[in-house]
């Protein structure tokens, strides 16, 4: 196989993949263990910019950073690039706003065996939005290029395939094998959101449970925002370094936001809240009553825990919580 | 004869495929329902993944997501996503499945969008998420699916992930692991392979109550016929019991 | 910069990178949950080839397999590839045994702090060792392209020196970027030795403290000896399975070893016993005395009990794990 | 003026290279001494990070060797190797420092033979470690050593780790990271930068006892002169008394 046979997918790259241009971002990072408390609207107003590239940690309705979602779309964020990676519950969010026009699309529209977003759907069928195709892991391998300092990695995923012609993958071979591979660009995010269980005012964090993509999300993106269930005394972490997912150098802003992946399920901590999802998916269909209930949850609620109220507030996150511990059913 | 619908049918078929001690990657609904019953029967060792990054989870109920708390409930592993895929990429995951809105006689996929314009789909789906990943590192890939002509097609859409693509050696001259591709193709109809020459589509095996005739008028393309063409055993009474009672309690999947 | 005026290091690789070989050999491997419980002399004797390419887990005198080391000396293996990262004293043992003729080298014959072993050094100035030179992140990223599925990885690291003159690398560049990188071929030893803290019977393994390289020489290597401190119940994995480290796939044999790292250093558990180590550089001066003391505390030791008790017994290891623990002092 | 041997001098010189808030890769000996002197003193939150995998530990002693437990004890993260070389590659690691049995004017360093014969040289010594790794990969390397002819020598026997290389652009021009390279090299005798354009050894300033005649005769090839040479500040008796007292109070590093 000669090289110049190698093909290359025809679509957008969103994000220049260049490792000096990065290292040069990097080097001027700050990396001095300082108390990094910060709130919602204060970290989406300071870090985020009209534009910019943004990837979501977690799994769509798992572990989601729910508050920094909402406030994007609450300061009307606009022509955001978008990682739709693991997206279902935070894309359906962003679509509300209509925050993002340019997307890489692994999964998205969907919310897994829920079914899929109308909403998310005509945005997606409009036309107005620019799309590169990829896939799981290969967002996942492009963050992790990213978290590694590097340009691009091979992996032996989308080759043949109209994923691959609608990406922004180039066809290369391996050198010592001759194998073929598909590189994949290396993805450095502008801002990433991520939900945890636990950190410390510097920013580092415990998960608990599958962690997705985002040990190598926090290392790729250029600003991270922390939201955590619960801060924890930085004595903690030092207790059990092990357990540091992500290192403090990585964050630029850490909120305490209890209950923060509601109505995502928060493992070990509560349920994800499946008849508020459902009714996402009903009132979708209908476009007057999609927008009074966007109104109601995103852009009338002051707070994050104005939004826990006006669904249950505590009663409701008890019960989420019974039925995570699988102790609704004793 | 036990009294069952399609779509225990497909799972009960599906689940005798994954043999005891292999590794499968599932996703939510029927497939994860046919690895469940398989572990109940006669694949105690089947290791169950989740792409998100659960291994051999204690399941107490049908996960919802890939990667929500049941996938890896008293699960021997909780890891993450690239660990998933790279355990694929690397070898040791046997199966996996897939579904989509059409499949062409290569066992290719599509689950990316209807229509001709990318930017401006006539209908759009979710797109390939971790199924163009699985389709290409995992060892065998089973589809479990209504059959009729507009699912069954000669010409996809959109090819979102890889059967043995044009045909022939094509899957391993574009780079995909050698060895790997699509196995079986459970249907309400019929079980079917692949011709180790061609690549094809061939049916294997006719489900009761339907014919030959019927299996190819609602399929798009035409299909290939093994020379012993079987009748599918039915579902056995323990297996739908097992069903029925132990895997989907609910009916969430096999909709009793 | 043109293709052609790419870079190739002269020297020879040692393990076949080939993915799909590989994947070959990965197909075949039990991956089912049965028990693996062995000892060290079985694990050796069916698990390792004369002529094979081995890898051993750690840092040279930190959490490392010394049961396993010992006996592929007692047993005679010979004409072995060695993976020479991260090594100090299992390197050193090898050495006693002369067990390996070709070695991949980051790091070897030194001890860090503790100074250069002169049998070692003899042993790599005598002309006999074919070797190929490589750094520690370069045998680190080999492990993890194989881990991976992949036959290379790219890396901005031993660009422009003998290292990588000497290496087995190649230049390549970048598809996106052009950026040169050294593209470095995967590692699939054929065989590896972990110690670690917790392991149940099927293999699923728990570690404290830094992990190295272990995450990836687990995941990459052919075939796979643990030993661990303690045997835990599979229940106790499965409570806590965040905490998995080596998944049971990955596993061939475990084998519960306590003191199992000793005369290095097990996280939590015990220091290293730098009284013996600096006994080993000591006699190592003197062939006559080396030759007694290797026959004395490897050959002569039927189990590593015998090895322990030759060395001070509950008593020393009690001694070491107050220094761990620092209650030496108190 | 304060008593001092010259290895306590080389210490205290090097930690005022070191910024507050600033990451650096250290190994054993006396570049974790002039870290942990550095954070006593001016640079507080100086985040010391070990090789195999040790991130901003509460030292309770010198580490022994880059893996031990000391290297993480009380840390903020214990993580891997990987994890640490790949943090570096990101761009996110200010210093490393590196030593090494030979240093050319361009600040390349041999740390793997001497002899002509690779495969049987006059003497082996360990290779590159991590220290290839550290040299292309931080932003600033940091050399501390003993000054002489053989050791700065006009031609490395092996260049393990890459300084300016040939000096000018050659050192981007491999492929390594852009804007990174020797910052300073900290001897018994003078402290040496580089010359920006040429990128050989520039002395920027001598130590206390030493005259420009004895720095340039106990080095093997010709050193370049700071317009403005500087006198190094000798050691302090404060940051000698924390370096005897709270450091290294068992005298390993120091010698006393």
């Amino acid at each position: 196989m000669s090289t110049k046979d190698l093909k290359s997918g025809q679509n957008e790259l969103f994000v220049s993949p260049d490792g000096d241009e990065a290292r040069a971002f990097f080097r001027e990072k700050s990396r001095a263990p300082e108390p990094k408390l910060s709130s919602v609207g204060e970290a989406v107003r300071t870090l985020l910019d009209d534009g910019d590239y943004i990837a979501i940690g977690g799994f769509g309705a798992n572990r989601i950073p729910t508050a920094i979602v909402h406030e994007i779309v609450r300061q009307g964020k606009k022509n955001l690039g978008f990682a739709g990676h693991t997206s279902t519950h935070d894309f359906q969010i962003l679509v509300a706003g209509e925050c993002f026009d340019r997307c890489d699309i692994a999964y998205i529209i969907g919310l897994e065996a829920r079914g899929l977003s109308p909403a998310a759907r005509r945005y997606m069928q409009s036309g107005r939005i620019r799309v590169t195709e990829w896939t799981n892991a290969a967002l996942a391998w492009r963050l992790k290029a990213a978290a590694m300092g590097l340009s691009f990695i091979p992996a032996r995923t989308m080759l043949g395939t109209d994923t691959f012609v609608y990406s922004a993958a180039k066809e290369i071979l391996c050198p010592f094998t001759g194998q073929k591979y598909a590189a994949l660009p290396a993805l450095f995010p502008d801002f990433a959101a991520i939900h945890v269980h636990e950190a410390d005012v510097y920013g580092n964090c415990r998960v608990q449970g599958v962690t997705i993509s985002d040990q190598d999300l926090a290392r790729a993106s250029k600003k991270v925002v922390i939201t955590t269930e619960r801060i924890v005394p930085a004595d903690s972490i030092r207790a059990r370094p092990k357990e540091t997912f992500i290192p403090f150098w990585c964050v630029d802003a850490v909120i305490e936001v209890p209950y923060g992946s509601y109505p995502g399920n928060m493992p070990y901590e509560y349920f994800s809240d499946e008849e508020h999802l459902r009714r996402w998916l009903e009132v979708e269909k209908n476009p007057e009553e999609y927008e009074r209930f966007i109104k109601e949850q995103i852009f009338d609620t002051e707070s994050f825990n104005d939004y826990l109220n006006l669904n249950g507030g505590i009663e409701n996150m008890s019960r989420l919580r019974a039925k995570e511990l699988m102790i609704d059913k004793v | 004869m036990p009294d069952y619908n399609p779509i225990e049918l497909m799972i009960c078929v599906a689940s005798r495929i994954l043999e005891d001690g292999a590794t499968v990657v599932v996703g939510t609904g029927a497939p994860c329902a046919a690895a469940m019953l398989a572990q109940k029967t006669s694949a105690e060792n089947l290791c169950i993944m989740f792409e998100a990054g659960g291994v051999a989870p204690k399941l107490p109920a049908m996960p919802i997501s890939v990667g929500d708390s049941r996938t890896f409930h008293k699960a021997l592993h909780a890891g993450s996503m690239p660990e998933v895929m790279e355990t694929c990429q690397r070898g040791m995951v046997d199966y996996c499945f897939l579904g989509g809105a059409q499949l062409d006689m290569y066992g290719n996929i599509n689950s990316t969008l209807i229509g001709t314009d990318h930017r401006k789909p006539k209908v759009r789906f979710p797109g390939s998420g971790g199924a163009n990943d699985l389709a290409s590192l995992c060892w065998r890939i089973i589809s479990m699916t209504t059959q009729d002509t507009k699912r069954f097609t000669e010409k996809l859409d959109f090819l979102t992930s890889p059967g043995y693509l044009s045909g022939g050696e094509s899957r391993y001259e574009a780079g995909l692991p050698k060895g790997t591709g699509p196995y079986r193709i459970v249907t309400n109809m019929a079980i079917m392979g692949f011709d180790q020459e061609s690549k094809r589509m061939k049916v294997l095996s006719i489900n009761p109550g339907y014919s030959r005739k019927q299996v190819q008028e609602n399929c798009g393309f035409e299909l290939l016929w093994a020379e012993k063409l079987d009748d599918t055993t039915p579902p056995s009474t323990e297996e739908l019991r097992i069903l029925r009672e132990e895997v989907d309690p609910d009916g969430y999947i096999i909709g009793r």
